[in-house]
């Protein structure tokens, strides 16, 4: 069952086979999994529980509770990412956008050769997706409910003969009601908090809320249990009630920023160094078309088409319309000309480009600061910064042909165009990282990559530490490369494979 | 039935009387880009003159001598120099048929996501890929292009696709333009059995039997122009391997074109001050850069034996990188292993037991053609920080390849990194960032994109139909109209675009002829 | 200190939308301050730097003392500032503009003349119950 | 022979033994023969090429006179060989590309002789025959 923070009185010293720290994509599929093996799970979960009722379609509100930071975390670096994370039962998942893609087949194979991870096989992989996509009602978006953004730019796409299409969802009845990232309101999207996390709980699987884990417990190399204590989900100050708990094998689930930032801040399993290094966060690039006729942006799903043309060149192009106040901030003007161009948003469509990085630097660090937050360092290099304008390019390209008057990028210097002549302008200039200025990223990756040599990663393939028995860590920071789409059913997947392992763990432990 | 001039059986001296031509087409240069729409326009009915300042060389004069060749078949016998860090080598035929003469006969076509990136991002929208499917079937139809016979391929080529085989990676054989080839590896130095399909043996031949006269040993210099129109061209004969010059010529025609190839275009555009409006002339020239890593196995190789292109690994195109097989014989290897004296001879005793792999880059960088005093031109080409990468781990996967192929130590020619012996060499490789300084041998052997074509007349120099912008009945047929690298060997797109370029060049002389009966005036008596 | 700033730029970067209702100052005021501590605890801080900043960028550009600028020529600045390369000083108005334009375009009245009824489309989805077992067709309470 | 040519062919001809390394197995080096080749490949390409090849050539003969104090025709065959090895190894890139563009025309005109091929299994003259009996004709 899942237990507020009110309920608890005193101090809690529990025991069980395993405990989580972390319900998000990686978390959640362990805890049912080993729960419906009836094995005794402990889940401690730094955020608040919200159920659909709670969600009432106010963008900022939901992002002042179920955010960190209330979506404010900045990455520090050129150019400066904004890098919203969940702080919610069902972690990052209740705020997503829902896509569910499986990963590219390149991408497996490259982990094969660069990463030594022979031992995730293509098949295997395909069995836990179609299970995964089964569990979840995985299906493709609706063109009816996906609202006229999402056909408009499909319309380009095909015009211009690019191949798109539908994105499959881990929706079931969704109605188009335009904000999945600040909480399903009809509870359509299978997130976690919806879909493993009750079913683990049915099964007997506890699930502590605004419990934040301070330290795990390690005795000569073998990790023994974890202590927490729980938090005012408002202010994210400290009640004063503390929880212990002794288990068989403990399971780090934070995600790519937190799961390092706990590891960092303890000096635990970091003999290879790679702890917070190698941050991958797939940034995205938008464009704002202005159309001559209503679209009507908030209504229908945001994100429901994809092009994916240039997919395995690294541009992944996904819809992403917000509400007004959320979109507002990105418009590149202020004072009276943003006035006027505000008052055009519903003639206004909205597409994003995703960009999966291979030369940018990214680094999580756990320096002192105020408060409990680790820094994240980033900087856009190379054939990122290349890719980045080719995907605006495409984009702009894509608005034209589907009949935009003007197209907002978010390129300095290039920030409105207004005919094919300013595109092709861009299209042969050479921009700079600092060119870019409203850069957004979702899927952060890599921080305590899985790998076949202790000295170049921090997790075996089993997610196990090479340094600490009985510690695993499964959630995106293990992804040794970004898995080139939207990572949430990759995460789980190998959560699941995870899982497995455990049990084996539990059996001759 | 035309006729193949050349400066013998012209018998021409310094002192003969200046040749005045009139035709409907009148084609510079006999290379991928003006071949096929010479055999185009001529079977269409049309008079075509073409124009090759190479000298002409039947099958019988290719006697495997590479140095020979190099020096009568490739333009500044085959020294010719990007001027950037490193030096790019940049050879390019000149000769009747072109560079297809001297290449190594890979027939490969445009990859699906260039095409759409020049339909998207370069505002090409009107080239359609199933029309342009149909030119690729048409040509690989007539150049009997099919893949490279295992058999004939040689021990390299095996070798390569073993290793490639085992770490899982996409490849296999290369299609070419080869009829009943025996596999005796000098296709870079004229094909002595006359089986690669160049231009010299197939388009050439079938245009002249159709009325297409062409003239070899002949120097273009100067286009004719009358009020924004391209009316004629004018150049003198020049014996192809002498200094000697001589009589002038004219050509009248209803319209020109350039297939001078990436590295002439350009300069007789420079050089006649016109279709530059854009100032894009020159400017944005690819290369595909390519190093070469040398893998020596314990077994005997044999690289002479068998294709020297014959196999190619394309599981990473979309990340811009080709590995191809080339080998070479003795004397080529031996200018292309940047080494001193003791290893390079060292090198060169085991050349029995050596392979090749080449790696090549669909290149972001770009350099520039300058035209130079006295008809010499400067190649300016400077590869970008993105492309190093690109490159060391082009080296990396081929460096993988070689020892999962079961090589004894692989050459890779960067500083610092000059010789594998183990896996763990190839790791410090891997972890240790390269510059570009490092690169011994780099060479470029795909000129493309010096008269880029777009839809905007201030970012391009042509249109998508392969007409100038500026000067009407001026078209460009030939690798420079390209605006990216295309990442393969790009000589069959080059036919492709050629052959689509002829039908807008069918219309524009049909649409000439209508507009002469209504004035009733020719061209040529506008000339006389 | 952080409301006088908050309240000084309000009509600055929020402009004057016609057709759109106008700004009540006193209510986003007091969202924009909520919205600002809720954040990073560092967010403060830098807010008041990047308002100093940029009054003191104004005065340099348009060589008048900060109290006879008129509210045209702060808007100049502000998108003077954001046509910069330079990330640090294009980040001061957008920086500044964000607790401000948030506040004010997730008013009630705002979204609905944008075409955005949240409440409806709440009340909509009340109706809709979405269970997990497979066979039971969508119940519309 | 332009002038040129027979400059050129001079002035490298005392490179040409330690250029090309130890050779055991292979035939004697002929060095006027290769010289002669080399200069006239070099002189065939444009005259830029031969400046910058030409003034490699002074310029590694002014590095030895500067390294080892003799000029380099005195030099013995060993030390004319550890300096081009070390001149290859050096950390500069104009110094270690001297050798290899000095280098690169005498390995070409060595290895393209007959002699030379025929101990690296490469056999001209059966090639020659068997691609007179292979000609392919077009006909469809």
């Amino acid at each position: 069952m899942i237990i507020r923070p009110e309920d608890v009185k005193g101090d809690i010293t529990k025991s069980a086979d395993v405990v989580v720290i972390g319900s998000g994509a990686g978390g959640a599929p362990i805890a049912k999994e080993l729960a419906v093996e009836g094995r005794s799970v402990v889940v401690l979960e730094e955020g608040a529980h919200y159920t659909r009722d709670d969600f009432k379609l106010n963008p900022l509100e939901s992002m002042m509770r179920m955010y960190r930071d209330a979506g404010q975390t900045i990455t520090l670096g050129v150019p400066s990412v904004v890098a919203p994370m969940g702080n919610t039962l069902g972690g990052t998942t209740t705020i997503n956008s829902g896509t569910a893609l499986r990963m590219l087949g390149p991408i497996l194979k490259k982990w094969h050769m660069f990463h030594g991870l022979h031992d995730i096989t293509e098949d295997e992989m395909g069995l836990l997706y179609s299970h995964l996509e089964e569990y979840l009602f995985v299906k493709k978006a609706d063109p009816e409910v996906a609202g006229p953004v999402a056909n408009t730019f499909l319309e380009g796409a095909r015009k211009l003969g690019l191949s798109s299409g539908w994105l499959p969802r881990n929706a079931k009845e969704c109605e188009g009601y335009g904000s999945c990232a600040f909480g399903c309101p009809s509870g359509a999207k299978q997130s976690m908090d919806v879909s493993f996390i009750p079913d683990a709980s049915k099964s007997g699987a506890e699930f502590y809320t605004c419990c934040r884990a301070e330290s795990i417990k390690v005795s000569n190399d073998v990790a023994k249990g974890v202590t927490g204590r729980f938090v005012d989900p408002s202010s994210g100050r400290s009640t004063g009630i503390g929880i212990t708990v002794e288990a068989k094998v403990v399971v780090l689930a934070g995600g790519a920023i937190y799961s390092p930032f706990f590891l960092l801040r303890q000096g635990l399993a970091n003999s290879s160094g790679q702890v917070g290094r190698n941050l991958e966060i797939h940034p995205a690039v938008q464009t704002v078309a202005l159309m001559d006729r209503p679209m009507d942006p908030p209504k229908g799903i945001p994100q429901s088409s994809h092009v994916d043309e240039f997919k395995d060149e690294g541009i992944m192009l996904e819809g992403g319309t917000v509400p007004p106040e959320v979109h507002a901030v990105t418009l590149p003007f202020y004072g009276k000309a943003h006035a006027a161009h505000m008052k055009q948003y519903p003639n206004m469509g909205i597409f994003g480009g995703m960009v999966s990085d291979i030369d940018s630097w990214g680094r999580v660090l756990a320096l002192p600061r105020a408060g409990y937050s680790p820094s994240i360092f980033y900087s856009l290099k190379g054939r990122d910064v290349e890719k980045a304008r080719l995907a605006t390019v495409i984009m702009a390209e894509i608005w034209f042909a589907a009949g935009a008057k003007k197209v907002f990028t978010a390129i300095t210097g290039h920030t409105e165009l207004g005919s094919t002549a300013d595109l092709r302008r861009l299209a042969q200039s050479r921009i700079r990282a600092r060119d870019i200025y409203a850069m957004s990223a979702y899927h952060y990756l890599g921080t305590c990559r899985m790998g076949s040599d202790p000295e170049w990663s921090v997790v075996k393939h089993t997610g196990e530490t090479w340094d600490v028995e009985n510690l695993f860590i499964s959630d995106a920071s293990i992804l040794p490369t970004s898995p080139g789409v939207n990572p949430q059913l990759t995460i789980m997947a190998l959560a699941t494979r995870n899982a497995g392992f455990i049990d084996d763990k539990l059996n001759n432990g | 039935m035309g006729t193949l001039h050349t400066w013998e059986n012209l018998e021409l001296t310094r002192r003969s009387k200046p040749l005045e031509l009139s035709a409907d087409v009148v084609i510079i240069g006999s290379g991928a880009g003006g071949a096929p729409m010479a055999h185009e326009l001529a079977s269409e009915g049309h008079s075509v003159v073409v124009l090759e300042q190479g000298g002409y060389f039947p099958t019988e004069s290719f006697q495997f001598d590479c140095t020979e060749s190099v020096r009568q078949l490739y333009l500044n016998s085959g020294l010719t120099f990007a001027i950037g860090v490193p030096t790019v080598l940049c050879p390019v035929g000149k000769t009747v048929g072109g560079t297809t003469t001297i290449n190594q006969g890979t027939a490969l076509r445009i990859p699906r996501q260039v095409l759409q990136e020049w339909r998207v991002g370069d505002g090409l929208k009107e080239i359609d890929p199933e029309e342009m499917s149909l030119y690729y079937t048409a040509i690989e139809e007539f150049l009997f292009v099919k893949k490279a016979d295992p058999e004939v391929a040689g021990n390299n080529a095996r070798k390569f696709l073993e290793g490639a085989g085992r770490l899982g990676l996409q490849g296999g054989y290369l299609p070419r333009n080869a009829k009943d080839c025996e596999g005796y590896g000098v296709c870079s130095f004229g094909c002595p059995s006359g089986a690669k399909q160049s231009m010299n043996v197939s388009y050439i031949p079938e245009a002249v039997k159709k009325g297409a006269d062409v003239y070899a040993d002949c120097k273009v210099t100067r286009i004719l122009t009358e009020n924004g129109r391209a009316v004629g061209v004018e150049g003198f004969f020049k014996k192809h391997d002498t200094r000697q010059k001589g009589p002038a010529v004219r050509v009248s025609a209803k319209v020109v074109v350039l297939a001078g190839g990436t590295i002439g275009t350009p300069l007789l555009l420079l050089r006649n001050k016109l279709a530059n409006s854009s100032g894009e002339v020159g400017w944005n020239y690819r290369l595909h850069p390519v190093t070469q890593v040398i893998p020596i196995f314990d077994e005997r190789i044999d690289p002479h034996k068998g294709i020297s292109q014959s196999a190619w690994v394309d599981e990473f195109l979309a990340e811009r990188i080709s590995l191809e097989t080339t080998v070479l014989p003795p004397d080529m290897l031996a200018m292309a292993i940047p080494a001193a004296c003791d290893n390079h001879s060292e090198v060169m005793s085991l050349y029995p037991y050596t392979g090749l792999i080449g790696c090549m880059l669909r290149e972001t960088s770009k350099g520039r053609i300058v035209p130079g005093p006295r008809h010499g031109f400067y190649v300016f080409y400077q590869i970008n920080w993105e492309d190093v990468r690109r490159m060391k781990l082009a080296n990396v996967i081929a460096s993988e390849i070689a020892f999962a192929a079961g090589a004894k130590r692989v050459l890779t020619f960067m500083a610092g990194h000059n010789e594998l012996r183990s896996l763990q060499d190839l790791k410090r490789l891997k972890s240790e960032k390269v510059s570009s300084r490092q690169f011994m041998a780099m060479s470029g052997w795909h000129p493309m994109g010096t008269c880029r074509m777009g839809d905007d007349p201030e970012t391009s120099v042509v249109r998508h139909t392969g007409e100038t912008w500026d000067v009407e009945n001026l078209f460009i047929s030939d690798a420079s109209v390209f605006p990216t690298s295309i990442g393969v060997n790009p000589q069959l797109t080059i036919m492709a675009f050629s052959l689509r370029c002829a039908g807008f060049v069918d219309e524009k002389l049909v649409g000439e002829t209508d507009r002469q009966e209504q004035t009733g005036t020719g061209i040529s008596t506008a000339i006389a | 200190m952080l409301e006088k700033t908050v309240r000084e730029f309000m009509p600055v970067l929020l402009g004057t939308p016609e057709g759109l209702p106008d700004p009540d100052i006193e209510g986003q005021t007091r969202f924009a301050l909520e919205y600002l501590s809720a954040g990073a605890k560092e967010f403060k801080p830098v807010y008041l730097i990047a308002a100093a900043s940029f009054k003191v960028l104004a005065v340099l550009l348009k060589r008048k003392p900060w109290s006879m600028l008129t509210i045209e020529e702060k808007d100049y600045v502000a998108n003077k500032l954001f046509s910069y390369s330079n990330p640090l000083l294009r980040s001061i108005p957008l920086l500044l503009a964000m607790p401000i334009l948030a506040s004010y375009y997730r008013r009630e009245e705002v979204q609905m003349a944008l075409g955005f009824d949240a409440k409806a489309l709440k009340a909509d989805a009340e109706l809709r119950t979405v269970t997990r077992d497979r066979d039971l067709p969508p119940k519309c309470k | 022979m332009t002038t040129r040519e027979k400059l050129y062919a001079r002035t490298i001809a005392p490179l040409v033994p330690s250029t090309l390394g130890t050779l055991d197995g292979f035939p004697e080096i002929e060095v006027r023969r290769v010289a002669e080749e080399s200069a006239r490949y070099v002189c065939g390409g444009p005259p830029e090429v031969f400046i910058v090849s030409y003034g490699g050539v002074l310029l590694l003969k002014l590095l030895a006179l500067l390294t080892c104090r003799k000029p380099f025709k005195s030099l013995t065959l060993d030390e004319q060989k550890a300096m081009l090895q070390k001149s290859s190894e050096s950390r500069f890139m104009a110094l270690r590309m001297l050798p290899i563009l000095v280098g690169l025309p005498i390995k070409t005109m060595f290895y393209n002789q007959d002699d030379v091929c025929r101990v690296l299994g490469y056999d001209r003259e059966s090639l020659i025959e068997d691609a007179r009996q292979h000609q392919v004709s077009i006909d469809r």
